[in-house]
């Protein structure tokens, strides 16, 4: 079946564009981008369809190994690659909105510099991503794991001539360090008690323990699994890293910090929900987490003023969804809100860097306003991304979410709670932002002609609102269909041999509730920003307190920089540099130095550069060796 | 117990057919010679001037041994001495012909053989270049040193392509053993063309046969590669400060030297012993034909002959030819002397190849000695070693 | 009367007792001798010696590859030969002098 | 017999041996070194060595040492000139020696019990064929490397004693 094809395909990618791009013409750099992501997308469908994933086949997973990267003892590490229907999910996702923002890219990026360098990490993250799906063991799946975060690293930080980016970028690398290295811990207990890291052994030798009820290293290894999903798809503690990653080309946020990347965390746990269903209280820690993050990151999004930054703590607050989903034990409904995510995230996003591109880089929704008659294509993509993520019947935000919340329902009702009121806030701040943007009078310089300016660093000179180029609007109209339309892919029913459906029936009001809740607060929104603009002022001034608070992210990053990194910075100053390096280190370094030196100048006397005398040391040695040998010998 | 007579009879028979071949070689030399340059030659001491090595030899003894005062002595001495040593010692490596009964003793016409035999009498025969060199050295004279020097890395550079044409048949004959390799060469393609080396297949060794001759003069200091006696140069060369016995030691080895080598030429690419055409077309009766037609030449010129004393000398020789024919006819002694005969016939034909060469050819130059060796011989040998390896491993 | 042993035979420790015999010798002359052609010399006599005991010992073991590493003793001391000598040659050149302990610019 | 012949040429050997360190001229140092070297050849000889006995000849009595009476004579630096040997040498140096040769022959009569006897053609693989056959299956890899080994050797040499090209 030749998975391998799959990621190679964007490998090759990589490396023509990474190795010639510098002289290739643009064409053909885009040929190769695109016609990489795209090859491997249909031979994604050819291998699924000729496995019948989409005609009810793939049971079971569907596996191939190609050499053995570790053998030590019995532990037995392979390259090898493993596909089976929660597998399918993510390569139809990954490749095929992969696609698409590939193909936007090449209009939004098309007067960038270092065009080769962005469409090369793109690929390279392609790849990566794809091992990490396929990977049929905890460890492959650790590579893909680092090298998306390596290329997330790299294309945050591709406007690497602007301070903020590559702080981001090191900010969006060392926040995921954390995560990775309790990955990786996790890991190490993994093959340390189950002396293998293949998921198929590992669960299956799960199977047979009993579900640990309070605590013990099913849930050591759950909770660094944890960790790491945590620091990878930007969760309380550790989501401080994806608002920043804004500063990266808004294709790259489209892609990995809304559709892909972030949801691996999504994807570790479900694959490892052998593990996790064998841990309750694992389980709940991650519901937990969940439904904080989605909680406060929604209410932090409800005052952002950068309509990227919207998005991103949407993403953020959309992401706990999944991870309440997974911990309520749903997780298909997880995976599914995963793919919806994915469609209208990336929507919005795209969406919003074609409003950014239309304003040559402005992204301050005060500075925005009235655009729906000069971009309505944007405009009306934007909304049927809005409508999606808002959960409004039919489409398919609606479906996922409320999957989530009735699974939630079921196990513990205040989690529900919450998350219909965050779904409220969701609907409000989205469609806040979207009215700011389209609706009203234009608030920016009248033709805005600020080059260079603005977070997205957008240097093309063609001023003027425009419209985006076909390259741009043809994706942002295929995934509004797709998340139009995408809740009626009934992932569940998809999922079905891997995650048994939860039973148990919902009474049938809780869907009229999260209805109420998203309409709800569309109508507020709507009331605030269109019908009665100077509500907001006035609430804010009343509220200032808790205002600042939300508007200055609850000073989370002031309250890591102050706990953590302030400390730290200086305990390696004062402690690490002054007394142990200088001290400790130096000292030995030098002290054996000077010890060489007494001890040469003594041996010198030996080395008196007679060879003959030379000799007669050597066989004085012999004699000794001779001696030793022949009492040996004799005795 | 009678290995040991054996082999000390043997030896002194050997020791007696070489010193007199030695002494008489260097006769024929002077004759041959002498007849290419239209000269008559030695003529004087006895008929035909055949009494002449007898002549020699007695001056070279009675003469006076002068010691040069500057010399190195204990060196001066042992240098004549390595020199004919390491030129003897081969001798009793090669065998003369096939094995012989005498008086119900059944033998080998060889002092000894050695499995490695050709590897032994190439390390003697390098080994020879100590005379030479220490000669050069120890008489402490500039033309001697220069002698000396020039001879040492002459046998050492030529020893290589030797070394490689030796190596070419060996492959063929697929032993070590001057025995192994002579049976080895023994009957006839169809019936008449004889298995010697250079016609043998799969490739004929002719090319190593020439280069192993022209590296045999360089070897032995023959002309056209007598550079260490080069006269007009370096007055004679490393054997300069010489003089009487000593010096005759050196003549000695050089033509001890040339026997080996052509004995060594005709083992391994002659065939030895064995005759041209097969015993069954009358190979056997050559040897009385030829010496019967001498004979009948002698007596033919004994008629008018073109000297007074030819009259009486002439028929004498005739009759001794006849002899010896007549001898060739007696089947017991037959087998016993035909192998000889064609060792002989051969090995003297490359001798008197060497003889001619020196009547003809001129004197190289000492770079273009050198130049000749590494640049012309060592790649021939080589291209010539590969491609016998590859046939003998094709086939 | 039966013969005393090394009539039947020469034992195989003569041999050994040889070489030890030679190689001492050469060391001696390495650590004598201010030549330096003649400590080369020397080195050359302790190989044949090791090279005598690879022979024997590859009789007591009835197997050849005792004498297949002697050959490749030999083939290395040709080597070593031709460099040492190139060496000496230079040394030669630039010092005039085979003294081995004139030429000690190891000191100091 | 055997014991005979072996005598003979270990006396000459040991002769030679101790010429070659007693000797002050370096000519006659390697003239006995080339004795030591035929009469070893034929020690090796009666050890049934026949194919080391002739490499002996040809390699090192033909051709490394005529390099050494080459080089000597190239160089004829004449005699080593007498001069008072350093202390611990002149005291310890020949005791030293002595007790290494004491110790080795103790060890060889340790290890080796003198019935061991060698008797003269009792051991055939040292001929030519056998040793060749082994070269060139078991230690074809050595080999080819002694042949590299060689090749930089001979290139060293060429460099190191040219004449600058000044």
């Amino acid at each position: 079946m030749q998975l391998w094809l799959i990621p190679l395909l964007p490998l090759a990618g990589f490396a023509i564009n990474g190795l010639f791009g510098r002289r290739l013409p643009k064409a053909v750099i885009n040929l190769v981008a695109v016609g990489s992501v795209l090859l491997s997308f249909l031979w994604v469908l050819k291998t699924l369809s000729s496995l019948g994933a989409f005609s009810g086949g793939l049971e079971n997973r569907y596996f191939e190994h190609y050499y053995t990267w570790i053998q030590s003892g019995s532990l037995n590490i392979g390259i090898d690659f493993a596909v089976d229907r929660l597998t399918a999910v993510w390569l139809m996702i990954v490749t095929g909105v992969g696609l698409l923002i590939h193909i936007y890219a090449v209009g939004y990026m098309a007067h960038e510099g270092g065009y080769y360098r962005f469409f090369a990490y793109l690929n390279l993250f392609m790849f990566f991503m794809l091992v990490l799906v396929l990977g049929a063991n905890y460890l492959l799946m650790f590579v893909g794991w680092e090298g998306v975060g390596l290329c997330s690293y790299l294309l945050i930080g591709f406007y690497f001539l602007e301070k903020f980016a590559t702080d981001a970028g090191n900010k969006a690398f060392i926040v995921n360090r954390i995560g990775d290295f309790g990955f990786s811990l996790a890991v190490f207990l993994i093959v340390s008690h189950f002396g293998s890291s293949d998921f198929a052994t590992v669960f299956s030798k799960v199977k047979d323990l009993p579900v640990e009820p309070t605590a013990g290293w099913i849930t050591a290894i759950c909770l660094l699994l944890l960790v790491g999903a945590t620091g990878k798809s930007a969760q309380i503690p550790l989501y401080v890293w994806l608002p920043d990653a804004m500063a990266g080309p808004t294709p790259v946020s489209a892609l990995i910090h809304a559709a892909t990347m972030v949801t691996a965390g999504i994807y570790m746990i479900a694959r490892s929900s052998p593990l996790f269903l064998h841990s309750t209280s694992a389980l709940q820690i991650v519901a937990y987490i969940g439904i904080a993050t989605a909680f406060f990151a929604a209410t932090i999004g409800l005052a952002q003023t950068d309509i990227k930054k919207v998005f991103a703590y949407s993403t953020v607050s959309q992401l706990g969804y999944m991870f309440v989903g997974l911990g309520v034990g749903a997780f298909s409904a997880g995976v599914w809100h995963v793919m919806t995510h994915a469609f209208f995230k990336a929507l919005l996003f795209l969406g919003a860097g074609s409003v950014i591109h239309a304003l040559s880089g402005e992204q301050d929704l005060r500075k925005m306003g009235g655009l729906a008659k000069k971009i309505p294509i944007t405009c009306i993509t934007l909304f049927c991304a809005g409508v999606a993520i808002a959960g409004v019947p039919p489409f398919s935000g609606h479906y996922s979410k409320d999957a989530i919340l009735e699974a939630a329902y079921l196990q513990t009702p205040w989690i529900y709670w919450v998350g219909v009121f965050t779904a409220g806030m969701t609907a409000f701040y989205v469609f806040r932002a979207l009215f700011l943007c389209f609706f009203g009078e234009y608030r920016g310089e009248p033709e805005s002609k600020h080059n260079g300016h603005g977070h997205d660093d957008h240097g093309h000179g063609h001023g003027g609102i425009h419209e985006s180029p076909p390259s741009m609007w043809i994706p942002l109209a295929i995934l509004a269909l797709l998340s139009l339309g995408g809740g009626f892919i009934n992932i569940p029913k998809f999922l079905e041999p891997i995650f048994p459906l939860a039973e148990g029936a919902v009474p049938e009001w809780l869907g009229y509730i999260s209805i109420a809740a998203g309409l709800g607060g569309i109508a507020l929104a709507w009331l605030f920003y269109i019908a009665a603009p100077g509500i907001p002022e006035s609430l804010a001034k009343t509220f200032s307190a808790p205002y600042n608070w939300i508007y200055n992210k609850y000073y989370v990053d002031e309250l890591y920089d102050n706990v953590v990194v302030e400390p730290m910075m200086d305990g390696s100053r004062e402690l690490l540099w002054q007394v142990a390096d200088v001290r400790v280190i130096d000292g030995a370094v030098n002290g054996a130095g000077t010890v060489a030196r007494a001890a040469g100048r003594l041996l010198r006397l030996a080395q008196n550069g007679y060879i003959r005398d030379y000799a007669g040391w050597v066989v004085a040695g012999s004699i000794l060796i001779v001696a030793y040998m022949g009492l040996r010998g004799m005795f | 117990m009678p290995y040991i007579v054996l082999s000390l009879i043997k030896t002194l028979i050997v020791v007696l057919i070489l010193m007199h071949t030695l002494a008489y070689l260097q006769w024929v030399e002077r004759k041959v010679i002498a007849h290419v340059q239209l000269r008559v030659g030695p003529r004087r001491v006895g008929p035909h001037g055949l009494l002449q090595p007898l002549a020699d030899v007695i001056k070279l003894i009675t003469k006076e041994d002068m010691l040069p005062s500057h010399v190195n002595k204990p060196f001066y001495f042992l240098a004549p001495f390595l020199a004919v040593l390491f030129a003897l010692i081969p001798m009793c490596l090669i065998p003369y012909g096939g094995d012989i009964n005498v008086f119900g003793i059944h033998t080998t016409m060889q002092v000894t053989d050695v499995s490695v035999g050709i590897l032994l009498v190439l390390g003697l025969s390098g080994m020879g270049v100590y005379g030479v060199a220490l000669a050069g050295w120890a008489s402490n004279n500039k033309y001697s040193l220069m002698g000396g020097l020039r001879s040492s890395a002459q046998m050492i550079s030529y020893e290589l392509p030797m070394a490689m044409a030796i190596a070419a048949p060996l492959l063929i004959l697929n032993t070590l053993s001057f025995r192994h390799m002579v049976d080895a060469q023994a009957g006839f393609y169809f019936g008449f063309i004889p298995k010697w080396s250079i016609f043998q297949g799969p490739f004929p060794q002719i090319f190593s046969f020439i280069l192993f001759v022209i590296a045999g003069f360089a070897e032995t200091n023959r002309v056209p590669f007598d550079l260490p006696e080069a006269e007009n140069e370096l007055v004679a060369g490393f054997h300069t400060e010489y003089s009487s016995m000593k010096f005759a030691a050196f003549f000695m080895a050089e033509y001890a030297n040339m026997v080996t080598v052509s004995c060594i030429a005709t083992l391994l690419f002659l065939g030895g012993w064995h005759p041209l055409w097969p015993a069954a077309y009358g190979s056997s009766f050559l040897p009385t034909l030829i010496f019967g037609i001498t004979a009948l030449v002698c007596f033919s010129h004994a008629v008018n002959p073109a000297r007074p004393f030819d009259r009486i000398t002439l028929p004498v020789f005739g009759v001794l030819f006849l002899i010896i024919a007549g001898v060739y006819l007696v089947p017991p002694v037959q087998q016993i002397l035909m192998p000889l005969f064609w060792f002989g016939a051969k090995a003297g034909g490359i001798l008197f190849v060497f003889i001619w060469i020196r009547a003809t050819l001129p004197r190289f130059r000492y770079d273009q000695l050198m130049h000749f060796a590494w640049t012309f011989m060592f790649p021939a040998a080589l291209i010539n070693l590969f491609f016998t390896s590859l046939l003998v491993a094709l086939t | 009367m039966p013969f005393p042993y090394w009539v039947v035979g020469v034992p195989l420790s003569w041999y050994l007792i040889l070489s030890a015999v030679l190689f001492s010798l050469g060391v001696a002359g390495f650590l004598f001798r201010r030549n330096v052609i003649t400590v080369f010399m020397s080195i050359e006599l302790m190989l044949n010696a090791v090279n005598l005991s690879f022979v024997a010992f590859s009789y007591k073991l009835g197997q050849n590859d005792g004498h297949i590493f002697s050959f490749f003793v030999m083939v290395v001391a040709a080597a070593e030969a031709a460099v040492g000598l190139a060496i000496i040659l230079t040394v030669f050149k630039n010092r005039h002098t085979l003294e081995i302990d004139e030429v000690s610019s190891l000191r100091n | 017999m055997d014991a005979v012949l072996f005598l003979v040429f270990a006396v000459i050997s040991v002769a030679c041996a101790v010429n070659l360190v007693l000797q002050r001229h370096p000519i006659a140092s390697a003239l006995s070194l080339v004795g030591v070297m035929g009469s070893l050849a034929f020690v090796y000889l009666q050890l049934g060595g026949e194919f080391i006995a002739a490499a002996q000849l040809v390699v090192y009595a033909g051709a490394i040492m005529v390099l050494f009476v080459f080089v000597i004579m190239l160089l004829n630096e004449g005699k080593e000139r007498k001069q008072k040997m350093k202390l611990w040498v002149r005291w310890a140096g020949v005791p030293l020696l002595f007790a290494f040769f004491a110790l080795m022959a103790l060890i060889v009569q340790a290890i080796l019990p003198p019935q061991a006897n060698v008797k003269f053609g009792s051991f055939t693989a040292g001929n030519a064929a056998d040793i060749g056959d082994k070269l060139f299956t078991r230690y074809l890899l050595p080999f080819e490397v002694t042949s590299v080994l060689i090749l930089i050797a001979i290139v060293g040499a060429i460099v190191l004693a040219r004449k600058e090209l000044d």
